[in-house]
């Protein structure tokens, strides 16, 4: 197998286990590793198509891999929202839940 | 003389693994984390320092060779500080 | 060459038992440090995929800076642990989640192992253009960044801008203006100011050295702004410097510089090469290296500012 | 594909904001709201003069940056449709600008202040993020406009800081994320099937393959999550409620738009070798539910703020019908007619809505629909506006909505779909009900504490929202003309 096979593989199984986070872990900070699981297979899905478009001397296709490095900034910077707006949800509140019926109640109840 | 060259590379590198190998038994069979760290320390110090030293000869040039060096200096640098940290982040919390 | 395979095979299990850990652990905090050691571990299947600029900016960006958000972030949560967190759910969503995932692993998975070939490529497009006229680097990744795709790079700064008034406008009002809480509250340990005080240095001439060697070698603008961010994060974590006040002009500066200097370049390329984002011929090089060097500035300052976080404390 | 004349002003339609947001965020919070205001008129000149240059060649118009043409470099393309959104967007966001102006002042004595700075500067940066989606030809670059329309929305929504927005944000920021993860792998695979992201290069290339289906599930799945098209609607009522009003009618009017708007651009132009029947039925379908479900939830709601956003989440189905319509052999220019003026029709609408709401939430001091017996005496303009407003949502004449259904309802006849009429009529209902319980407590007899005065300045800013939602009605032929400039007419050998 070569590289980049394996690297497709690790990828997809990745995505897989980053999308199964995302939807079924409660806590929002273990959701944001999750993503930044999906995103890293992401980037590797272009690694591959980088380095199987070898050609001209080059060992790897450099657009697709400037693309990554786009894209790894943009999900740091993702990351560090996500942190900011959790701790300040968690330090708010004492809550860090997304579940909207944890948030609706209160408010609906003053409406009749 | 590349013979030669070459033998030393494999001993050194090979002397090299034998101290990651023997840090990495450390790590997963000593009993608790202030042994396992001393394990870890020693090993992968001296480990990456004859790894550096057999490759050093094969290096393109002089300023490649120094950059193997300096490779192995930060890690020493970091490894002592970090295994410091932890050492003293364990024993506030025995206490 | 029997070795290196096998050692690919290896690494490849590793990072996807690392990851599986990742969403498996009980434990916040187990989870969070399993994610750095897989940004580590990244890295390396970035070198075996012939990308030592993606392994750099990942090795710096996605294991190092996130690694140190996400840290602080899981102990502060870990501090709070009456915080009340949501129930998890029902069996069935997890099987319809896990069927999900499932398939879209394997769709992608088959998809990748089937992807044409020859594989179609702008290698060869982008050699041409490079040793033309156009932009004269060396490092065809550079040469993406900063002159063929310039427009979406100028706009991922903006991005990071936005990034980190979302990061402060999360704070109090009252706190506006001030800085960043210190990234770490109590004194520092001996070992962490030497640490500092030998790396940060070193680090930062790494980093200027990535940076300058970026136009025709593995390095640029990204990877050494990122190190030299990490060493600024080094020095916080030692106390040796703190986060600036979010109002200091200094600071503002610094982060617009960047994208600023790129708009006002690519604006100029309208006069000076008759188009917008286009660098004339005999100055291409000098201009892009002169655009990198303000957005080195710009990412070393907004990522440990994405760090710190809000603005804490009173403004005056 | 060499450039236009004049498409030199297709990168100055995105530079301009984006230079505002770098010069605000160094100049700090008086300047920022300054310098908002000041380019409202600057964008749409511009926004005016792309649509009159396209208007005038009858084609797309074209810049390629940097002199380096696709697949290596990245274009600009102007069409009708992209033209027609980058107005609407440079009366909208100037509308919401202006009705913020008192509540987003930096107060006296401070020489910034948190509110004030973040959103004009974010205010700018969702002009700048859909400027760029309306145009962009390039996949990646419209993922980097996709991230910075995130990044400028998800701190709007908890702009005033209390927990319930906090989560609302974060809901929609992991929504968002996920939406962008989804299309950047598809954007992947296309690239690794094809060697360039052009949208018209990949559009005359693509063949369906499994990579492209693939692709365009993956791709298509994400811009639904950020589209908030039913079942991934649930971040969209809480962020969009609990945002302030001058936002909320920028997320609710625009920004679910511009994922819709390339959802669009996937199928109809990148996309246009697949067999559509399969794929149109699937979204029209939801659209369809959530035209029903959308408008039933919002039947339900006890505070207003929380019914006009639900009514979004029906409003947004509608637009998924002209993926069926539009794609049917006969009658496709009337299903993407209709398509459009209904983009257009609830943009204005459902802005003059959120604006309205916000003025009587400040001059009541809540927005709970039970306690508004009287309200209409006191605040006849506002309720103006939102009576208005439900006309469009309803689709009855005189009004931008009813021209969009009455040309849903002929493309439907016209290729035979009739099934698709079901959610039209059925949700135009429904949405009558819930405008039904707005106004009929309102104008019943009661008396309202008016807590504050409302602004005539800003009420008058909603009228004239809701005004153009329903001068669309009065759309000349040569409107319809105009957002067919550069449809691909073989997108699913739609007529």
């Amino acid at each position: 197998m070569t590289p980049p096979i394996l690297a497709g593989l690790v990828g997809a199984a990745l995505v897989g286990f980053g999308l199964y986070g995302l939807i079924c872990d409660p806590h929002p900070l273990r959701k944001l590793l999750a993503f930044n699981l999906v995103g890293s297979g992401v980037f590797l899905v272009f690694g591959i198509v980088a380095r199987r478009g070898a050609a001209a001397g080059f060992a790897f296709d450099p657009v697709p891999q400037a693309m990554v490095i786009t894209g790894i900034v943009v999900a740091f910077a993702a990351s560090a929202l996500a942190v900011a707006l959790i701790l300040r949800l968690a330090a708010a509140s004492g809550k860090v839940t997304l579940d909207p019926r944890a948030w609706t109640k209160r408010d609906d109840g003053g409406a009749r | 003389m590349s013979a030669l060259i070459d033998l030393f590379s494999v001993a050194a590198i090979g002397a090299g693994l034998f101290f990651f190998f023997a840090g990495t038994v450390g790590l997963l069979r000593f009993p608790d984390s202030l042994t396992r760290l001393h394990a870890l320390s020693k090993a992968d110090n001296l480990g990456l320092g004859l790894v550096v030293l057999g490759l050093i000869p094969r290096a393109e040039n002089p300023l490649a060779a120094l950059k193997l060096l300096v490779v192995w200096a930060l890690v020493l640098l970091s490894g002592a500080s970090t295994a410091q940290l932890i050492g003293r982040a364990l024993r506030r919390g025995r206490k | 060459m029997s070795v290196l395979p096998a050692l690919d095979v290896g690494l490849a299990l590793l990072v996807v038992g690392v990851a599986a850990w990742t969403i498996a652990a009980r434990n916040l905090f187990a989870s969070v440090v399993g994610y750095v050691a897989y940004g580590l571990l990244l890295a390396l299947v970035w070198v075996r995929l012939y990308a030592p600029d993606v392994a750099l900016t990942e090795a710096a960006v996605g294991g190092g800076v996130t690694g140190v958000l996400l840290v602080t972030a899981g102990k502060r949560l870990d501090a709070l642990a009456s915080a009340e967190v949501g129930v998890p759910p029902g069996r069935a969503l997890k099987i319809l989640a896990g069927a999900l995932a499932a398939l879209v692993a394997g769709a992608l998975a088959w998809v990748v192992l089937t992807l044409p070939s020859p594989a179609p490529s702008l290698a060869p497009a982008a050699a041409e253009a490079a040793a033309g006229p156009g932009a004269g680097l060396g490092n065809p990744i550079t040469a993406v960044l900063i002159s063929y795709r310039s427009f979406d790079t100028m706009l991922e700064k903006v991005v990071l801008i936005l990034a980190v008034l979302g990061v402060w406008s999360v704070g109090a009002d009252a706190a506006w203006g001030a800085a960043p809480a210190p990234l770490r509250k109590v004194r520092p340990d001996g070992a962490m100011i030497l640490l500092a005080q030998f790396l940060a240095p070193v680090g930062l001439l790494i980093g200027v050295h990535i940076f300058w060697v970026g136009a025709d070698a593995p390095g640029g603008a990204f990877q050494g702004g990122a190190l030299l961010a990490a060493m600024g994060m080094v020095a916080m974590m030692a106390r040796l410097a703190e986060p600036p006040r979010i109002d200091s002009r200094k600071l503002r500066l610094a982060l617009v510089a960047g994208p600023a200097v790129f708009l006002i370049v690519g604006v100029a390329g309208l006069a000076l090469a008759d188009n917008l984002f286009a660098y004339p011929q005999n100055f291409a090089k000098p201009l892009i290296l002169f655009i990198e060097a303000f957005m080195v500035l710009s990412i070393a300052v907004a990522l440990p500012m994405l760090v710190c976080g809000p603005p804490n404390g009173s403004p005056k | 594909m060499t450039a236009s004349p004049g498409g030199a002003l297709l990168v100055f339609a995105v530079l301009t904001p984006v230079a505002g947001i770098l010069l605000s965020f160094a100049l700090g919070g008086r300047a920022a709201e300054r310098i908002t205001l000041a380019l409202a008129p600057i964008g749409l000149a511009l926004a005016g003069f792309i649509a009159f240059l396209v208007a005038r060649s009858g084609a797309p118009l074209v810049y390629v940056i940097g002199g380096l043409p696709p697949p290596l470099g990245i274009a600009l393309r102007a069409d009708g449709a992209s033209a027609t959104m980058m107005v609407a967007a440079a009366l909208i966001v100037p509308a919401a600008a202006f009705y913020a102006r008192a509540k987003f002042a930096t107060p006296d004595g401070v020489a910034e202040s948190r509110g004030a700075l973040t959103f004009w500067i974010m205010l700018q940066a969702i002009w700048a993020a859909l400027n760029l989606i309306f145009l962009g030809a390039d996949l990646f670059n419209l993922y980097v406009a996709l991230e910075l329309l995130t990044f400028a929305a998800v701190p709007l929504v908890c702009i005033d800081g209390r927990p319930e927005t906090l989560a609302a944000a974060l809901r929609y920021l992991l929504f968002a994320l996920f939406g962008s993860i989804s299309y950047l792998l598809g954007v992947a695979l296309l690239y690794g099937g094809y060697g360039t992201l052009d949208i018209v290069l990949l559009g005359e290339r693509i063949a369906a393959t499994p990579l492209v289906w693939t692709a365009a599930a993956l791709m298509t799945a994400g811009l639904l999550a950020k589209t908030a098209l039913f079942p991934l609607h649930i971040w969209l009522p809480p962020a969009h409620a609990n945002a302030p009003a001058a936002a909320s009618a920028v997320l609710s009017g625009l920004v679910v738009k511009g994922s819709f708007f390339l959802t669009l651009r996937l199928w109809f132009y990148v996309l246009p070798a697949l067999p559509m029947a399969a794929p149109a039925a699937i979204l029209g379908t939801l659209g369809g539910c959530a035209a029903l479900f959308g408008s039933i939830l919002a039947l339900r709601q006890p505070r207003l703020k929380l019914l006009v956003a639900y009514s979004t989440v029906a409003q947004i189905g509608y637009l998924f019908l002209v993926f069926p319509l539009a794609s049917a052999p006969a009658g496709g220019a009337l299903g993407w007619s209709g398509g459009f003026v209904q983009v257009l029709a609830h943009a204005f609408a459902k802005a003059a809505m959120f604006l309205s709401a916000g003025v009587l939430a400040e001059a009541l001091g809540h927005d709970r629909i039970a306690h508004f017996s009287g309200a209409a005496r006191a605040l006849p303009l506002t309720f103006l506006t939102l009576g208005l407003g439900g006309l469009s949502l309803m689709g009855l004449p005189p009004s931008g909505g009813f021209e969009a259904k009455w040309l849903m309802l002929r493309a439907c006849a016209a290729s035979g779909q009739w099934i698709w009429a079901v959610p039209i009529l059925g949700g135009g209902l429904l949405a009558g009900g819930y405008v039904y319980r707005i106004l009929a407590p309102a104008l019943a007899d009661g008396v309202v504490e008016v807590k504050a005065r409302p602004q005539l300045s800003r009420e008058l800013v909603a009228l004239g929202l809701v005004g153009v939602a329903l001068a669309l009605a009065f759309a000349p032929e040569g409107f319809f003309e105009f957002i067919q400039i550069g449809r691909p007419l073989a997108g699913g050998g739609a007529s």
